[in-house]
């Protein structure tokens, strides 16, 4: 199994969650976060005082998939996100030991 | 105890202060001042985070834009005599409230108060009315909510003052056309009665056409010339704050009483009337924009009770003084009820009035002033009167639509070829960063000493040095929404 | 220069308006409104974000069903003449303020004033009043917070009013049992003075008894009825805006000066004594509070200045007009002090009387009504006077207690066992999700345009379509709380 | 209609009530006290969300100790006859208001009224001033935001109004030096005119010297003695809370009506012409703020309407009763664009003005004083005056820098030497949580009954039990910054 | 060495910590986040527009954990999180190459 | 490639990003987090009511490094958020699959 965790644009979770649904996945935990890369911030002004502001507001996603799904589960959240602008986001995939459904204890493949 | 000076006053016909009287229109002038703030927070609280400060701006610079020019030509336009045929004062009359002011004559500045009568001060009266003028144009942000060009607003908001709301002031209040003067469209259609005035004249306490109608409409009409926000009916658009809108509803229900209990021109017993109306309207709207919410949707709403509460006060704004207490509640409660249904309408209709200015201040309006046909106790239908009076206030709303409606029309449209109604795309997208470079909350930052306010604040300090570049990378416009109208 | 009319007016009896006193008590009552919304502040920002806007609409519905009920019914129960021995003015007679409103032959409305004496016209006075019996209804969900079904609420603000404020208040203010009539209790205790009326009469100035006590022991009886909030005890249940709590707290120092320099029924040098020791013995009462908070927590804190204050303000309440300045600083570091030692005491008890209605409200009252036996200036035991009026301020202390404590009891046991008194489990959860259908911030969606609201904001906009059935699937009931006592 | 103890007071010297006059004393001082919790959010959204509770802590304490003091010797200081040569009044004259208060002889309290000639209670000017004392303190607290020791801010506040304020209110308004009065400054410059009184009076209506030149000034010495917050220049330190900027600016506006018209000492011409003029200038300066702020910054910004707003209610105060509306739009647009650029004064100076006291209420004070030599309607240049009045500004500016710039630095020594002006660094770090015990918001816990807060809040219940143990492990104090100047 | 994250219902929280302090766990992070799964959201209503919330206020714990200790720790979560209802949320463990205390530089099982 | 999740005091982000800025790494992702630890929490005041707050304020970093950085970047981090004091925090490496840049669809180490 594997965790795939994605940082993407927050307006685009929307299209995300359709596309995840669309390829049966029904479950996601999703965070606030703020991305520091390449696309440049804003600047805000307070009584004269500049500020620039480095980190931008993104959402991460971290869903549970079993290997043979996450190549497939990868593309459809890439392909959902992607705008073509700076700061689209990444998408990356971890190796997950065991998983839990806290309600049934059931575990792994049937935990998700 | 007759002090000299004042005899010679009062030979020279400038008539008494009133103490009692100038003392409570500065007190409703500076409640209905008030109002502006609490409308801000009324509708603030309604929008998203990303652009509370702008619907805040909007509210605020028409205190800044609509206070300076009431005192240069509004009062004027508003008050100073007869022009255009009943359509407008002189601007120039009365220009920088010339003339309106404590002299050494004249110490209380009565000599040409519009409001001489009760002994109120003719600044006193220019303050209160200077009010009015600030929360009309205020009224029409809720409509243009979230996308109107920031530049355009401010211009708008003088332009549209001067061509709108001081020639209807005039119109109503100041003797012109509408009003019950011999020379006033009711004159013409019912007659002279004694004294030269209209035998039926239309009747508007404290400005359900002049406020309500005229700030609906227009609101209605610049929400069509800007089309919808991006992602209107796709993405949710729920008030981000919903305290800040039951704080601005209190603000205005306090600020109200100035408004229509000050608009009795005194505080006699006719004030004293207006107040207790104002109150009981307004708890009976609220009542019933809950029970029929309830009804609808199966629950009462925070939102619903502020609401209510103002399609309340809007309601009773017209009758103020010319209904009973009895009135009074089942005008606010019919007000309640119609408007928490009329709010649904808009998007029937495909409009994008953001903040329900129609449903709540248009219709409302109408509602208010319709209804005095029905509960006027002196000629109302309900008190042994005939339809004249229903007839007269169904024309002084008609007017006030189609005036408004069509003036706002053409300044939107100028406008819209010019400056340009609508802010860019970046602005829409990020609200408040992109149009006034602040955001609203940093509830993260600064945690402790040199946090660098990591969630949307983490910033470095640059010493100020002119303009700020915009810095952001070209956003998308990936979204398929439609541009305007 | 007297107006032939004026002279009429005379012939006929009906005293002269006096503008300067009818303004300050116009603007005195918009002060007292003010306070709810300042109230509902004070007490949302104390509860938990998940029921804010319940708190708040705890108050805001009362301003709606207690602002329509005063109108009709509620002025005729509290101040048209005695019925039922002295307990309770006619409802009939009144009702609908008949009779209070202006009319051509009495264009201020004073022939039937409660206080034309002073030249306030009727109507200035029931709105006065009015709002006097809204706020003491909200004061109560205080006590109730997180936890009381809202219709029933509805309800009760209805059925309390009438039958504990309206009465309470003809006893006291309105020539009934607790005043100092000639037909009163202490007439009878303490014998009649010249004029027939009682030789000591209970002193309340603006609402010690009749508001403060009153709510106070309504609250303890509800919270009593109602049982702990679940996980009262074990869960944190610290406020969740400060700021809002001292918003409020502002909020209701300024409108006090309305409830208490109002109380003078006119603008003269009583009510400005008023003002003078309603702000004194709230800053007193603010330092008296910090002070005992730091001695027995270590820090003084925000939640307590704003604690503080209030406390003061109730204190002062029945005393303002009776006490010098001094006195005033006397009476409100005492109940500053003595109010924050007895919020401790609920704890000791077991009751859950959430934002401290008991130990702010009623022991505050207990506080400002009883040093009046001491400070007030003309009988006072401090000021030279014997222990009568210390026995008189007792009398009427208790019998406020016996009589809120009792009636509340009835109404609330009838409705706990017909409408029921207590929300829904899911309800208690959720708060204002369940109940009211809203969440009062969404501070995380709308960060872009299209933002789907990520957290606890995503959301999918529907056609509004009738009811909002319940889409949550039935929650854990897993906490072993009590459900009630 | 003449009651005979009115005659016996007529004979008695003691002058009549004017109830109007009266009543607008009071809602005045009303409206003045109301603008401290107003400020408290204009300061308390501008700093970061840590320290929110500080900085409203500050002006509610002050509400506290200078309400108190201010009724013990307080007024006596400021307007009890001359002592030490026109420097102050004598503290124990009137100590407690003494002499003041209505007695059965002279019931409305005027037989020693400071207002007596407006028919206005000796108790009502006294509480209209009351409320002037308590904001200039609470002014000054943000300058020293964010790191000023409690405790010594509060025995600050009552060491600084009383050798500061009081004799600087006397000297100006109590016929003191400053005043226009026969053995004053100007007087012996200008010379003395018919009735003895100074030729050319220094101006200030409603406090430019007294109060905002005063706090301005003392703000900035106790800034410089504190030295710069830590991280200053470095972290990013920007308003937590734009909208409660806001919000404080619109209940400032709303005061300072009070305020500026309530300096008319009554409801007449000069009252309606004060509020005139400050609305205007207002209105004036938010325009020209925001029009400076977008030519310097590219932006026009919310906090920069509420501080553009603020500017002008700062710079009209000196002369809201002696310009004309014209002359108020040009003062306030003067200083809204002056002030603007102004703030960024203090960088280049090193100084951490935190929320900018010099900035707008030094400069805008100044500003206004000054503006009076040119735009006064009786003297001013631009009036066909000569420079006489132009100089009497400047002096009294000056006198007041001086005045309170040399005792506020020998106050701030000794108590830097006594009591320490610093927090440690501990509070400073963490804010709230460590002065006051408690932190502001709490937006993540009480999501669901039981939930422990979990962010920030995350807490446990324990039975209070004395003090609270600093529960925290000393924190790092890896900043390398400056400690104080 | 093991990354355990577990999503829970945020009124466990403090259960879930009692727990693990009986296990002898005492550090942990904790994240608010937002939960989309079989448990439904609930509807509110603005100015007669009802919204479907469908993401569900959640917690999210990261506990690194020696190896030998990952089965037991993720029992006792399991158990202190369990209400048996549906939302009950996932338990699930990633293997860690190094950990690090940033106060002494100490590494792996020192760290923790 | 690695994901490394830092934990550290918030004060001290950013010191830690200007570090690892000049060892070119251009992006990362950070959330607001609450640690629990040895640290100790501070108490609060509710009207008479103390309150312990046990969870204290964090800031969360994850940021994907090819495996050869790893090293360095880890004493990068601990050494820009050393305070010396207790809860300085954690940081750790867990392996990743793969990665994917959403805007280019690029891969693995091109994609960070
Ligand atoms: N090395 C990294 N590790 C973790 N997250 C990263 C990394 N680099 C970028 N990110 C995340 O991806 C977001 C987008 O990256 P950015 O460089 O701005 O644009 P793009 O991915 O289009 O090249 C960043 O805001 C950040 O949240
Ligand atoms: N595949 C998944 N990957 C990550 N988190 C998940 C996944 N599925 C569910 N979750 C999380 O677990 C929570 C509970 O899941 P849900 O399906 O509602 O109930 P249950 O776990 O009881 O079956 C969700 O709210 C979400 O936070
Ligand atoms: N076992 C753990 N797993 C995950 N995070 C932890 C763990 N232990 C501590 N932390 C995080 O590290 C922070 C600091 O830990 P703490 O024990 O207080 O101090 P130190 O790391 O200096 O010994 C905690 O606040 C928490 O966020």
């Amino acid at each position: 199994m594997n965790l795939i965790t994605a940082v993407i644009k927050p307006f685009k979770l929307e299209d995300v969650r359709t596309a995840l649904l669309a390829h049966g996945v029904t479950g996601m935990t999703v965070c606030e976060a703020s991305g520091y890369g390449r696309q440049r911030g804003h600047t805000e002004v307070y009584r004269g005082a500049e500020y620039t502001v480095e980190l931008l507001p993104k959402v991460r996603i971290d869903l549970l998939v079993a290997d043979e799904d996450t190549g497939d589960v990868i593309d459809a959240i890439v392909r959902a996100a992607w705008t073509g602008k700076i700061g689209d986001g990444k998408v990356w995939a971890v190796p997950v030991a065991t998983a839990v459904r806290v309600r049934t204890g059931e575990r792994d493949a049937a935990a998700i | 105890m007759v002090v000299p000076e004042a005899l010679d006053r009062w030979r020279a016909g400038i008539p008494p202060l009133d103490a009692g009287n100038n003392a409570w229109m500065l007190v409703s002038a500076a409640l209905v001042l008030l109002m502006t703030p609490g409308l801000a927070f009324f509708y603030g609280g309604m929008v998203r985070r990303k652009s509370v400060i702008n619907m805040l701006m909007m509210s605020f610079s028409a205190m800044g834009t609509v206070g300076v020019v009431y005192v240069l030509w509004g009062y004027s336009m508003s008050f100073a005599g007869n022009a255009l045929g009943g359509l407008v004062g002189n601007p120039v009359t009365a220009f920088g409230l010339a003339r309106l002011g404590p002299t050494a004559a004249d110490p209380n500045g009565l000599a040409n108060s519009a409001d001489a009568g009760s002994g109120v001060s003719g600044l006193a009266f220019a303050a209160f009315q200077l009010t009015f003028a600030i929360i009309t144009v205020a009224l029409i942000s809720g409509a243009v909510a979230d996308r109107m060009k920031f530049t355009t607003w401010l211009v708008f908001s003088v332009v549209w003052v001067s061509v709108v709301y001081f020639p209807l002031a005039h119109m109503v209040w100041g003797g012109g056309l509408l009003s019950g003067a011999s020379d006033s469209l009711s004159a013409l259609i019912f007659g002279r009665g004694p004294g030269g005035s209209a035998a039926i004249a239309p009747m508007d306490f404290a400005g359900g056409t002049v406020v309500h109608i005229d700030a609906g409409v227009a609101g209605i009409v610049l929400a069509f010339l800007l089309g919808r926000r991006k992602g209107h009916g796709r993405d949710p658009m729920r008030p981000h704050n919903v305290p800040f809108v039951m704080l601005g509803a209190g603000l205005l229900w306090f600020g109200w009483f100035g408004f229509n209990a000050g608009s009795a021109g005194g505080a006699g017993g006719l004030a004293a009337l207006a107040w207790i109306n104002t109150s009981t309207a307004t708890s009976a709207a609220m009542l019933g924009w809950l029970a029929v919410e309830r009804v609808l949707h199966g629950k009462a709403t925070g939102i619903g009770a502020a609401s209510g509460a103002v399609a309340g006060l809007v309601a009773i704004t017209p009758g103020a003084g010319f209904v009973s207490p009895i009135g009074s509640v089942a005008i606010g409660a019919l007000a309640g009820g119609i408007c928490a249904w009329a709010i649904g309408l808009k998007s029937r209709l495909g409009l994008d009035d953001a903040l329900d200015v129609g449903g709540v201040h248009l219709v409302g309006g109408i509602v208010g002033t319709v209804a005095l046909g029905f509960f006027s106790t002196s000629t109302g239908l309900f008190y042994g009167g005939n339809a004249d009076q229903l007839m007269a206030q169904a024309i002084i709303a008609g007017a006030a639509i189609l005036f408004s409606g069509g003036l706002t029309l053409v300044i939107g449209l100028i406008l819209r070829s010019t400056l340009g109604l609508r802010m860019s795309e970046d602005e829409e997208y990020d609200g408040d960063t992109a149009i006034h470079g602040e955001s609203a909350y940093d509830f993260e930052g600064g945690t402790g000493i040199g946090s660098p306010g990591v969630l949307r604040g983490a910033t470095h300090h640059q010493e100020a040095s002119g303009h700020v570049a915009s810095a952001r990378a070209p956003e998308p416009a990936s979204e398929p929404e439609e541009a305007s109208a």
